[in-house]
């Protein structure tokens, strides 16, 4: 048990340094710097108005956020925290707490920048969860099952990313709205000042910095093991799979968001409205037809 | 294909009616946000044809054998017919006013979509026999009532009347949905006759205990008295016919919804629910009466009325376990009820549509400025006065003669005093139309729609007044419920 | 499942529960206020979890967390002094005083009575220019857009500060007797209503006799079955057998939700769009067609034009 | 289970009693909406807690459950949208504001 957590807090911290890397290598001078660059940890900050109470509350709910849905990602054959049979739910459950703490953080400084990322902060997550919700839907239609373990097995004989591309796509960009990253930077752009972490230092910098690189590692490793089978791979053991496909995941995330040019919010919730969440419409509706004709995974 | 296991509870005939009512009020929904111009009309002619397919689909039911649908959730019974005709023919009637009222406005393709909604959960809660259906259907007809009586944004008396509406219709079925889940505590069921069977040995200070938090939210929707506060205002604030609507349909619903609960539920001998309901009639009549006497504002007259109708309509709720003649008295009485009130609010919209105002004033001199409504206004004032050969007079009859079966004959007795202060009112009314001189040469608004319904309820009135086997009869097949 | 675990989870759970909606209760801040009733929202999906009902209690906090934030916000817009900050030095009780710690106190933008309510005005009378009297006087002109909308506007104006004062006045007196005991703004702001202490008292008796109630006759039939593990199974298969009229209700009821939400919230200004200003112009109460009121008339002939207006509006649009 | 069904039904009526004052004793229609939430909440707990304890094996509680809270969402969806709409026309959405239809 304690092995499993210090595992994954193992990958947790390496995940967050890859993040940081990953961040700073994409990153072209001139765009929009991600969340990794705005968090200094050296920033001293007085904030005057501040809640006393909501501000330190914010970046501690969501690293606990992140933690707790750590618990149910599967990082090998025994090596998961705890195999729940509403795993997946779980996960998109918890992750809320981020957005919680973002939320608590950014009224709580009372600064305008701050408030204003508030407001764009949960702008952006009415325009992830229905699509993210699908993109999960048509994979719990296929496995049967909302448990992580169930899934990975699922998959043993092949990934979903082949029977779902849609769905893949559709997770990938998801994703990026869910952690924050190009090119859905608009809570945390330069022209409001960074936003909630423009006003952090300290401690709370640190832990934002973690948090939100947690948050990408989550959900590389709940898209690994949705879309890519999890641990599941010859030859190396589970664990090695796991990370190399986690990793893997972020960098390309991280990869192909610096492509696009960074959307506002309103053009983010046009993307989503009009064009994500028919295509997991879509998604669904094909995963229905694979499943009546039998093509997935054998019933038992 | 679903496999046949899955299948056995479902009985799609048993919600035939709800879903073609359901189903047009999806489609009318984006229909209703992109009409324009003369394609208004078009949501009030899908849901007037949409209400008369259901009702055909829903008569059927009234010589049905009692039976359940849905593992129990659902009852198909005459009952539940009779009462859902009731709701459809009301939401026909106000559907039929408010497309005169709204005519080429922009509310004229939304309201019909509310007032479908609105009476599928009418008619769901007629037929609920579980308790979560029974809160989610109380929500369904709430939320469109709220948006009807909202249905002209910038009216100041409407945005007022819609948040009190909402806030005390939001507290008082949560208060009511608490009071439900000791009712599951108790048994260990959601079913109405699982709890009936099951309460046999519990204790009955708890049963007392949810009795009265439920009374407390089928009693907003029923107005009566110490949670009718709502009503005045939301009666004053929303436009006439909508007026109407709501003192017809959520009243006939929650009716129902009450009924069955006590019927099927509740054994008399737990809680002494008919005393408790006949102190409760008592002080609702008393109170509805007393109040009416001082009111100028038309509507608000027509609200007090309506409170004070609840209380002579919840007397034979009071003993509808003792007599079997209580179930059709209420029936019919709704009938009468649905007809006079109905076809007073459709007069009176004509008059608000004309001259901007319902009060006493308007309609001085009625008589001699448009003779027909005026007449039919006073028909249905007569009605609720219970003057006979008119359906009010009939209907009164059947709910004192109920009382007195029913062993209540102090109620009776209060009851008859408060019909002869009540003829006060209503009289004070027909006098400001026939016997003042008219101040102002205005008929009232013309509108096919209006003079349908008027038309519609003053006929009812009158023939179930003088023939009220027609209705009777009705109102007796319609008592055969599920036990 | 230890049993020193499942108490001290029952305790933290029951805890943050409680201690949430009474802090949204009693909290100065309303923005806390929110925060608080979420906290109470997820102590009772703990309660759930614990009671082994895991899909509902995640259920709770995916509804909440989600919706509240974004309710919160909205309120945040319309409210007076949504942080509390104005109210934070206020005189309050100590369960009062206690949730509103940490609350920065801060000078009200405007001191003394009478300026704050000048200035208020002010605000208002500024608003109406911009959003309020644009359509009323549109609906009210039928001739033409522009040509008297000057006049109308004043005239909503005038009305709309006469009615803001005589509020104003209203509060003043409702409140007259607790207004010694503060020293900024109006009370005005105050979050709660003079019955305040007999709401305490009613809710406080509620409480008591609830919980005696359920000491003193705890007659359930409690029965020792496990519940099925997979209850997301169990649930799903009911939804789609016996309660499928509650499934396809809950449907339903989402949809007049959208419906409603839609038909209150959809904007009646579009600044730049004449048409469309047009169109929405229609969303009033339809015109007395005696357009004077109660006022006694001697023209017979008024009915002539009354659909005159309504076919112009449609017109335009 | 150690901890027994009443200490549960106990949270859930401190819970009721607090959305009863809230819904009494706050100014705001938003608080007043909050105050509701409070009491769906302990009706969610309450039917929880009585399925727990008296009917662990029938799983309709759970669609009462269920069905108040979307009933919960749906409350605030609709309130929130009128809140919004007195606010555009009246700028303000304190109760008490609302008191020109009396008799």
């Amino acid at each position: 048990m304690i092995a499993t957590a210090l595992a994954i807090l193992a990958a947790l911290g390496v995940g967050a340094a890859l993040t940081w890397v990953l961040e700073r290598l994409f990153w072209q001078p001139g765009s929009e710097p991600g969340p990794a660059h705005i968090a200094e940890i050296g920033r001293n900050l007085d904030i005057v108005n501040s809640d006393r109470w909501l501000l330190p509350a914010g970046p501690v709910v969501a690293l606990a956020g992140v933690a707790l849905a750590m618990v149910v990602v599967p990082f090998g054959p025994g090596l998961i925290g705890r195999d729940l049979r509403i795993g997946v739910f779980y996960v998109i459950v918890v992750i809320d707490f981020v957005v919680l703490g973002l939320a608590l953080a950014g009224w709580g400084t009372d600064t305008p920048d701050a408030v204003e990322a508030c407001y764009r902060i949960i702008a952006q997550l009415v325009a992830y969860v229905v699509p993210l919700g699908l993109a999960y839907v048509g994979v719990i239609m296929m496995a049967r099952s909302l448990s992580t373990v169930a899934i990975v097995e699922a998959q043993n004989g092949l990934w979903f990313v082949v029977l779902q591309p849609i769905g893949f796509v559709l997770y990938l960009v998801t994703g990026l709205m869910q952690s924050y990253r190009a090119p859905f930077l608009e809570p945390f752009a330069v022209s409001i000042g960074g936003g909630v972490l423009g006003a952090c230092g300290g401690w709370s910098a640190l832990l934002w910095r973690i948090a939100l690189a947690g948050v990408l590692f989550l959900v590389a490793a709940i898209g690994a093991v949705l879309y890519l089978g999890g641990p599941n791979g010859p030859v190396l053991p589970g664990w090695v799979w796991m990370i190399i496909k986690t990793y893997g995941l972020m960098a390309l995330m991280l990869g192909l968001g610096r492509t696009v040019r960074p959307l506002s919010t309103a053009s983010m919730l046009a993307l989503s409205w009009k064009i994500l969440i028919p295509l997991g419409l879509l998604n669904v509706l094909l995963v229905g037809g694979f499943i009546l004709l039998g093509i997935g995974p054998s019933r038992p | 294909m679903p496999e046949a296991g899955s299948m056995s509870c479902m009985d799609l005939w048993a919600v035939g009616p709800e879903m073609v009512l359901a189903g047009l009020a999806l489609v009318l929904v984006p229909i209703a946000g992109w009409a324009r111009g003369p394609w208004r009309r078009l949501p009030s002619v899908a849901a007037f044809v949409g209400l008369v397919i259901a009702m055909g689909l829903t008569a059927p039911m009234l010589t049905a054998a009692p039976r359940e649908a849905f593992c129990g959730t659902y009852a198909v019974d005459p009952f539940r017919a009779f009462y859902q005709l009731v709701i459809e023919a009301g939401t026909i009637i106000t559907l039929l006013a408010l497309a005169s009222h709204f005519r080429g406005a922009e509310q004229e393709a939304q309201a019909p979509v509310a007032l479908l909604m609105a009476s599928v959960g009418g008619m769901g809660l007629a037929a609920a026999t579980d308790l979560g259906l029974i809160v989610l259907f109380l929500q369904m007809v709430s939320f469109p009532s709220y948006l009807l009586v909202l249905l002209v944004r910038s009216d100041r008396p409407a945005q007022e009347a819609t948040l009190k509406y909402f806030l005390y219709g939001a507290a008082a079925l949560a208060v009511m949905a608490y009071g439900l889940t000791f009712l599951f505590g108790l048994t260990g069921s959601l079913n109405l006759r699982v709890i009936g069977a099951n309460l046999a040995g519990a204790d009955a200070a708890w049963v007392a205990f949810a009795f009265g938090l439920v009374l407390i939210g089928y009693g907003f929707e029923m107005t009566l008295v110490p949670f009718h506060v709502w009503a005045p205002d939301v009666f004053q604030g929303a436009t006439a016919p909508v007026s109407g609507f709501v003192s017809v349909v959520p009243k006939v619903a929650a009716f129902a919804g009450l009924l069955r609960l006590l019927l099927e539920a509740l054994p008399d001998s737990l809680v002494a629910w008919p005393v408790v309901l006949a102190i409760v009639a008592a002080v609702t009549m008393s109170f509805g009466n007393l109040v009416a006497l001082r009111q100028t504002s038309l509507k608000r007259l027509l609200a007090y009325s309506s409170i004070a109708q609840a209380g002579y309509m919840l007397m034979a709720i009071a003993v509808a376990e003792r007599t079997p003649d209580a179930l059709p008295a209420i029936s019919y009485y709704f009938v009468a009820y649905l007809c006079m009130n109905l076809a007073a609010f459709a007069v009176l919209a004509q008059v608000e549509r004309m001259l901007g105002s319902d009060e006493l004033d308007a309609v001085r001199g009625l008589g001699r400025r448009a003779p027909w409504p005026a007449a039919a206004l006073a028909l249905a004032l007569l009605s609720l006065a219970g003057i006979p050969p008119l359906a009010g007079f009939a209907g009164k009859v059947f709910l004192l003669m109920a009382a007195i079966e029913g062993g209540f004959v102090w109620l009776a007795v209060i009851a008859a005093l408060n019909m002869t202060v009540a003829l006060y009112y209503y009289a004070v009314v027909i006098a400001e139309m026939y016997f003042r001189e008219p101040e102002r040469t205005e008929a009232v608004a013309p509108g096919a729609g209006y003079a349908w319904a008027t038309c519609l309820c003053a006929a009812g009135t009158i023939v179930f007044g003088i023939a009220p086997k027609l209705a009777l009869s009705l109102a007796q097949l319609g008592s055969v419920m599920l036990r | 499942m230890s049993e020193a675990f499942e108490i001290v989870a029952f305790g933290i759970s029951a805890f943050i529960a409680i201690a949430g909606a009474l802090g949204m209760a009693t909290t100065m801040s309303m923005f806390r206020s929110g925060i608080f009733l979420m906290s109470s929202f997820i102590g009772v999906a703990g309660l759930f979890i614990l009671l082994t009902a895991d899909l509902i209690g995640l259920l709770q906090i995916m509804m909440y967390i989600g919706g509240f934030l974004v309710m919160i916000l909205f309120m945040v817009m319309v409210m007076h002094d949504p942080g509390g900050a104005m109210m934070a030095g206020m005189d309050m009780a100590f369960v009062e005083r206690w949730f509103s710690k940490g609350l920065v106190p801060r000078e009200p933008p405007h001191s003394g009575h009478s300026d704050m309510h000048a200035d208020h005005g002010q605000e208002q009378r500024a608003h109406d220019r911009q959003s309020h009297a644009m359509p009323q006087s549109n609906a009210g002109d039928h001739r033409g857009h522009s040509v008297h909308h000057d006049e109308h506007a004043d005239d909503d104006d005038q009305s709309m500060q006469d009615m803001d004062d005589s509020g104003h006045e209203g509060h003043a007196a409702h409140h007259g007797n607790d207004k010694s005991g503060m020293d900024m703004g109006g009370m005005d702001m105050s979050m709660v209503t003079p019955v305040r202490p007999a709401a305490a008292w009613l809710a406080g008796a509620i409480g008591v006799v609830l919980v005696s109630m359920l000491l003193l006759r705890p007659t359930w039939r409690v029965v020792n079955a496990m519940p099925d593990p997979d209850s997301a199974r169990r649930i799903g298969q009911l939804l789609m057998e016996k309660y499928m009229i509650a499934f396809e209700g809950a449907g339903f009821l989402i949809l007049i939700g959208i419906f409603g939400a839609v038909l209150l919230a959809r904007p009646t200004i579009y600044p730049d769009d004449a048409s469309r200003r047009a169109r929405v112009a229609v969303d009033k109460k339809p015109e007395p067609i005696a357009a004077e009121g109660l006022v006694p008339l001697a023209v017979p002939d008024k009915q002539a034009g009354q659909h005159e207006p309504h076919q112009s509006e449609e017109h335009g649009a | 289970m150690i901890v027994p069904l009443t200490a549960y039904l106990i949270v859930g009526a401190i819970l009721f009693a607090i959305g009863v004052y809230t819904v009494i004793a706050q100014r705001a229609a938003v608080m007043i909406l909050m105050g509701i939430e409070v009491l769906l909440n302990a009706i969610g707990l309450n039917i929880i807690a009585f399925w727990r304890f008296t009917a662990p094996t029938d799983y309709s509680a759970q669609i009462f459950a269920i069905l108040i809270i979307t009933i919960g969402a749906i409350e605030m969806a609709i309130g929130l949208a009128l809140v919004m709409l007195l606010y555009r026309q009246r700028q303000t959405v304190e109760v008490d504001a609302y008191a020109e239809l009396k008799r």
